[in-house]
């Protein structure tokens, strides 16, 4: 089994979501992030003095899926995330040895 | 010191106190749009509320006022006081527009909409109905501006909503209707209460005086059917949307309370308690229709000022015509047609010119971002993370 | 225009503005309970206030009104002034009931007992007391509602807190009493300093006359110890909290402003400065007690309302009875045993009753997402991650 | 019933309700520096501007008041209105103090100030100019407290800054100034709204009789110049910032309307409307350029008070040798140089022996953890995850 | 190592960190995440329009532990995150190869 | 390639990024979290009840590296981040199989 983290723009969780649904994945968890990369932050103002604000808003998505779902799952992401700007975000993939579901003690594939 | 001097304090208190409610009534609406517009336009409404109300008081002070009353006699109370009176009720009249275009106007161009429609557009619908004008000697009522007001600020609002088109994401293909939740309710329920609160002053004080046991009587009578118009208007909103939600939703039960003191605002005085109740029970219906109406209608008014200020307003003016001795109905619907038609298409006009000659909507990018980023630079929370660092 | 005349004139400003401070404390409440609960019971809470104040207004207009005073003759002001003054009265006693109940009651349940509330038991306690009944008859003293106000809304607070039970989570077994924080101080604050406004109409406008040197003195009089009850209360108050746990708890202090300003309503107008700091003081000190050891005995009231209005309105009628010349301590202790009884007895009957017949407790699954959701459909900052998706 | 007595009820209602308004104000300091500060400061900040309130209010009463007026002779109106309204004036200047020394100061230090500026070092100033003093025979004139109160604040403010220093990583190495942006502005701006309409108060209350014709118009007059001035200033102080940095900065907006209040507020009674709207207009320039400057010179105030009160305020004075008949711009600004001087420097002491004796900074530890743990225990937002558990 | 990524109910997170400490865990990192999965969501209305919340609020714990903790550690989350409810959440368990204590330098077994 | 997980002290993210910066890594998602561990908590208090926090808030950093970055990066954080006070936070490592960037597709070193 594999985790799939995927940065995401906020705009695009939608998208993303229902394109992984489609794909069969029918469990994922979000976490509101700040991301740091290409993408150019904005300049803000306070009282006169101007700052950068390099961290933005962004999406991660972690998701857990068994071998044979995680291409699918991974073009899911790609196709339904991209927009061709900066800032569209990345995918990670990182393997998972175990996964238990706490409702009913279900392991590995059953539980995902 | 006579009686007449005494008379002449007592009235210009209860104007100027009155008048220092309608000021306050700035900081509703700046509540009320603040907590119903989402977190990344929230700097920016309050910019665009503050910032209204000053040129809308400067503006009428130069040209507004003139337009609106040329040179009227003043003797039982003091003229500034009379002045200021009049200055923040403008203001009012503007607030409405803000909340109707808010999240994807230029902060720019809202603003020069603000120097023509203070100075020129609202004091001539003024002069006609309290200047003396033709709308008044027709017989048209209107005691405290449920039309030259609030219709007029939803007028004006509604063309701007037509060249400017819904928030992006608002409507989807195929009729899909999308809410935009706003951010924070306790800052919409603030105020509405600021509203209702200051509304006390608002048709309290247009009587404009108070020194005879009639005219004290008249205030009175004012203030307990504007109070009673709001509680009716909140049950009745609730009621309905109960019914059809099976839930209180607050936002609808915010509106109401606003209909229900913008329908009672075309004749507090006339009216009795219960057909105070009976008004107020009506808008708070009338309002959720509307509100529903107006967004199948593709009409994106994220404040429903609209509804609020135009249909509940149009709505007093009809009532105002049967409880009134001197309205008929009639009278009343030609007039709402005037200023209908009048405030709607001058702003049209105007704002159609704008659309052209500069841009009156954020660029794509910006209102994307939000106007707090694009047009101020400070956003509603700018404490983000880092800054904790230090 | 004669004397008479502008007296009339001036006598109805005053209770007309007066009036408008009382309606403004529904904002007061509001925003404190709103500060004081957690975010996924603020709207509903919003929904509460508005909804309790747009009610007692009108049961007390149609019902309460006339239980309370009959066929009052009133010659000096506007009557429709005073009944106004007198509605907006009605609503502070039920928004003391909204805040202990807080969290998990019924919405509909909670109208139900406001209409009971403001229609009959309130009233039937005015009457006694300013409607010529016995209890004045008797030499009870309450120049603004210590009693009748504050402790009769307490009373109806405590049955309802002892028949729904505390908050999930409250208590725990063997003893454990878990802080349950609100959501958001600068509301709460905000909430208090409005009610402190406010409390100056509620106060100074119960004495319904200014037009006379003595009159206009003793409005001066009432302003003046108001004020320095409740700051002085906010001074003890800190004192205590600083002294027992080393910290400046701001909710004590907030409590104690409240708790000041309920203490000097009993006779706001006999206490000399110093008597008023006195008292001020004291509430402050025992407004914390009462709210610790309210908590010990498992009496869940997540805003203080019980202490505040409860345990310091009784404290400020035993105060009346040392500080007014008409008034004994014991004839205070017997009013008040009079009006706690009735009010507790037949809350409890009825909240009995409402449990019984509908249940009047959020089931267990919607107290757990909360009552913003279960009873509204709106969160308090509904703008989710998913909407900014647009 | 005279119409002496008519008269004297009158003046003293309007005295009284200003007094209302400006103890309101309270909560506009309160709302607009827990806006403008850090989140982790806003409950500390909120405990604050109570207790200062609460104590001005004792400590002006048991001295403060004696010091200035000694034994003052009144009888147009109720010598306890008369009172009030000049207690609630002292909180005024005392909270410009608190808003400059936020999020790093003691509290128990800083009501230790409190007790000595509203006892002595305010009730000097305010004896020199209205109680009779020299100042007043020199010919200053200071109508409502441009200099008394607001630059008298902002001087002790000055001093306690210095002494107290910067907040950490607000200055870097090599003159690098890193902006720490507030935690709320909707609750600046609502605090700012709620200044605006207390100020009305504020200013027409200083008149202190509205009985005849005169005085009325005078307080008219009052109320449309301070609201014009306010106005003008958003103006400028939008002009200003959009056209240095292309932007709308809200908190300069903000500062700007206070600072056309503060600048009126020295001859708001004599000034013209044009005048008015000039003097609001160099305000709101002169405010956003003092903010920068004293940013550039490292005096760091976290809500702009001392360039808002301070520089607005002696800005006021000056303006006031030009607009009124008594004073010359000479008068004003050696008045305003020995006030700033006195409250400066005994204010400089004082912070200075507190300093020394007990420290009046919190350990860099507290600082960084935030005032409202390390003061109060409380956190603004104190419903953290863990307490959702229940 | 191993990293263990618990997605649970919030209600249970003292319970979990409870039975956590019991077993010796003795540090922990938790965020504020939002779960979709087959937990219903909730309607929500808003002016008149209704719509759905199918990201529920959820609490995540990530805990590295030992290889010999393993067990233990996934059991008491297991067990004191149990209501047999839909939505009680999953256990994920990644392989760490490097763990470090910031403070002192010490690395894995030693820095957990 | 592997991912890192650093938590470290608010205060100094900062810090962590520009000495990231310093090293090559041009970027990273950040996550504001809360940490339990030996640092202790603080006690709040709320209407005469006091009660333990234990949860302190804490900045997670997610960055992904090639394995040859990796020491210099665990290096930059771990010396930044460093304060010699509990709490300093900890890093943990894992390997990560696939990284894609979503605007281009390109995979792996390329999208790193
Ligand atoms: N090495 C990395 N490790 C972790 N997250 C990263 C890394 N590089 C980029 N990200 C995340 O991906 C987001 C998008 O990256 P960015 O460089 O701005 O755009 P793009 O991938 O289109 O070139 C960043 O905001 C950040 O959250
Ligand atoms: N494949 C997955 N990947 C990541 N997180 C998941 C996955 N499936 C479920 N989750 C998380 O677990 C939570 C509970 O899952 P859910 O399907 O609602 O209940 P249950 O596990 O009891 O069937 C979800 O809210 C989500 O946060
Ligand atoms: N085993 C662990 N798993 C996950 N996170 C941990 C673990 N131990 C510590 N942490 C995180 O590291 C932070 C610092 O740990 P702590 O024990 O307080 O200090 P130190 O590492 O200096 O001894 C914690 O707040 C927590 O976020």
């Amino acid at each position: 089994m594999q985790l799939i983290i995927a940065i995401i723009k906020p705009a695009k969780l939608n998208d993303v979501r229902e394109a992984l649904e489609h794909v069969g994945c029918q469990g994922m968890t979000i976490t509101e992030v700040r991301g740091f990369g290409r993408q150019k932050g904005h300049t803000e103002l306070y009282r006169g003095a101007e700052y950068r604000i390099d961290f933005l808003p962004k999406i991660r998505i972690d998701i857990a899926v068994t071998d044979d779902q995680l291409e699918a799952a991974i073009d899911a992401i790609r196709d339904a995330a991209h927009t061709g700007n900066t800032g569209d975000g990345k995918i990670f993939v990182t393997p998972l040895s175990t996964v238990i579901r706490i409702r009913t003690g279900e392991v590995d594939k059953f539980a995902i | 010191m006579t009686i007449t001097e005494l008379s002449y304090a007592l009235d210009t208190l209860f104007i100027l106190l009155s008048a220092a409610l309608v000021m306050w009534m700035a900081a509703g609406f700046s509540m009320l749009e603040a907590g119903l517009v989402r977190t990344k336009n929230t700097t920016e409404i309050l910019v665009k509320n503050i910032l209204l109300y000053a040129l809308a008081c400067l503006c009428y002070l130069f040209i507004g006022y003139h337009l609106m009353y040329g040179q009227a006699e003043i003797n039982d109370y003091s003229p500034n006081a009379y002045l200021f009176f009049q200055m923040v009720f403008v203001a009012t009249a503007m607030s409405i527009v803000s909340g109707a275009v808010a999240e994807r106007m230029k902060l720019s161009m809202f603003l020069v909409f603000t120097v023509v429609m203070t100075s020129v557009i609202y004091p001539l619908v003024g002069n006609w109905t309290w200047g003396g004008g033709f709308l008044s000697a027709m017989g048209f009522v209107d005691f405290a501006g449920s039309g030259v007001v609030h219709m007029a600020g939803a007028s004006a609002a509604l063309a701007g909503v037509i060249i400017l088109g819904p928030r992006k994401g608002k409507y989807g293909h195929s009729g899909a209707i999308y809410p935009i939740p706003g951010a924070n309710m306790p800052l919409a329920a603030l105020g509405t209460l600021i509203l209702w609160f200051g509304w006390l002053g608002f048709n309290g004080g247009s009587l404009l005086s108070i020194h005879s046991v009639e005219n004290a009587d008249t205030v009175a009578r004012i203030f307990l059917n504007t109070n009673l118009s709001a509680a009716s208007a909140a049950v009745s909103a609730f009621i309905v949307t109960r019914l059809i939600w099976r839930k209180a939703d607050l936002t609808m039960i915010l509106n109401g309370v606003l209909a229900g003191l913008v329908a009672i605002t075309a004749e507090p005085a006339a009216a009795t308690v219960i057909s105070s109740v009976v008004i107020g029970g009506g808008a708070g219906i009338i309002v959720v229709l509307a509100i529903v109406l107006l967004d199948r209608a593709k009409i994106d008014d994220p404040v429903g000022a609209i509804s609020v200020h135009g249909v509940a307003g149009l709505y007093g003016l009809i009532c105002a015509g049967m409880t009134s001795a001197s309205a008929t109905v009639s009278t009343q619907l030609i007039g709402a047609a005037i200023i209908f038609s009048w405030v709607f298409l001058s702003s049209l006009v105007l704002w159609w010119f704008l659309a052209k000659a500069f841009g009156i909507r954020l660029t794509m990018e910006h209102e994307y971002i939000g106007a707090d980023i694009s047009e101020c630079g400070v956003e509603a929370y700018p404490e983000f993370v880092t800054s904790k660092s230090r």
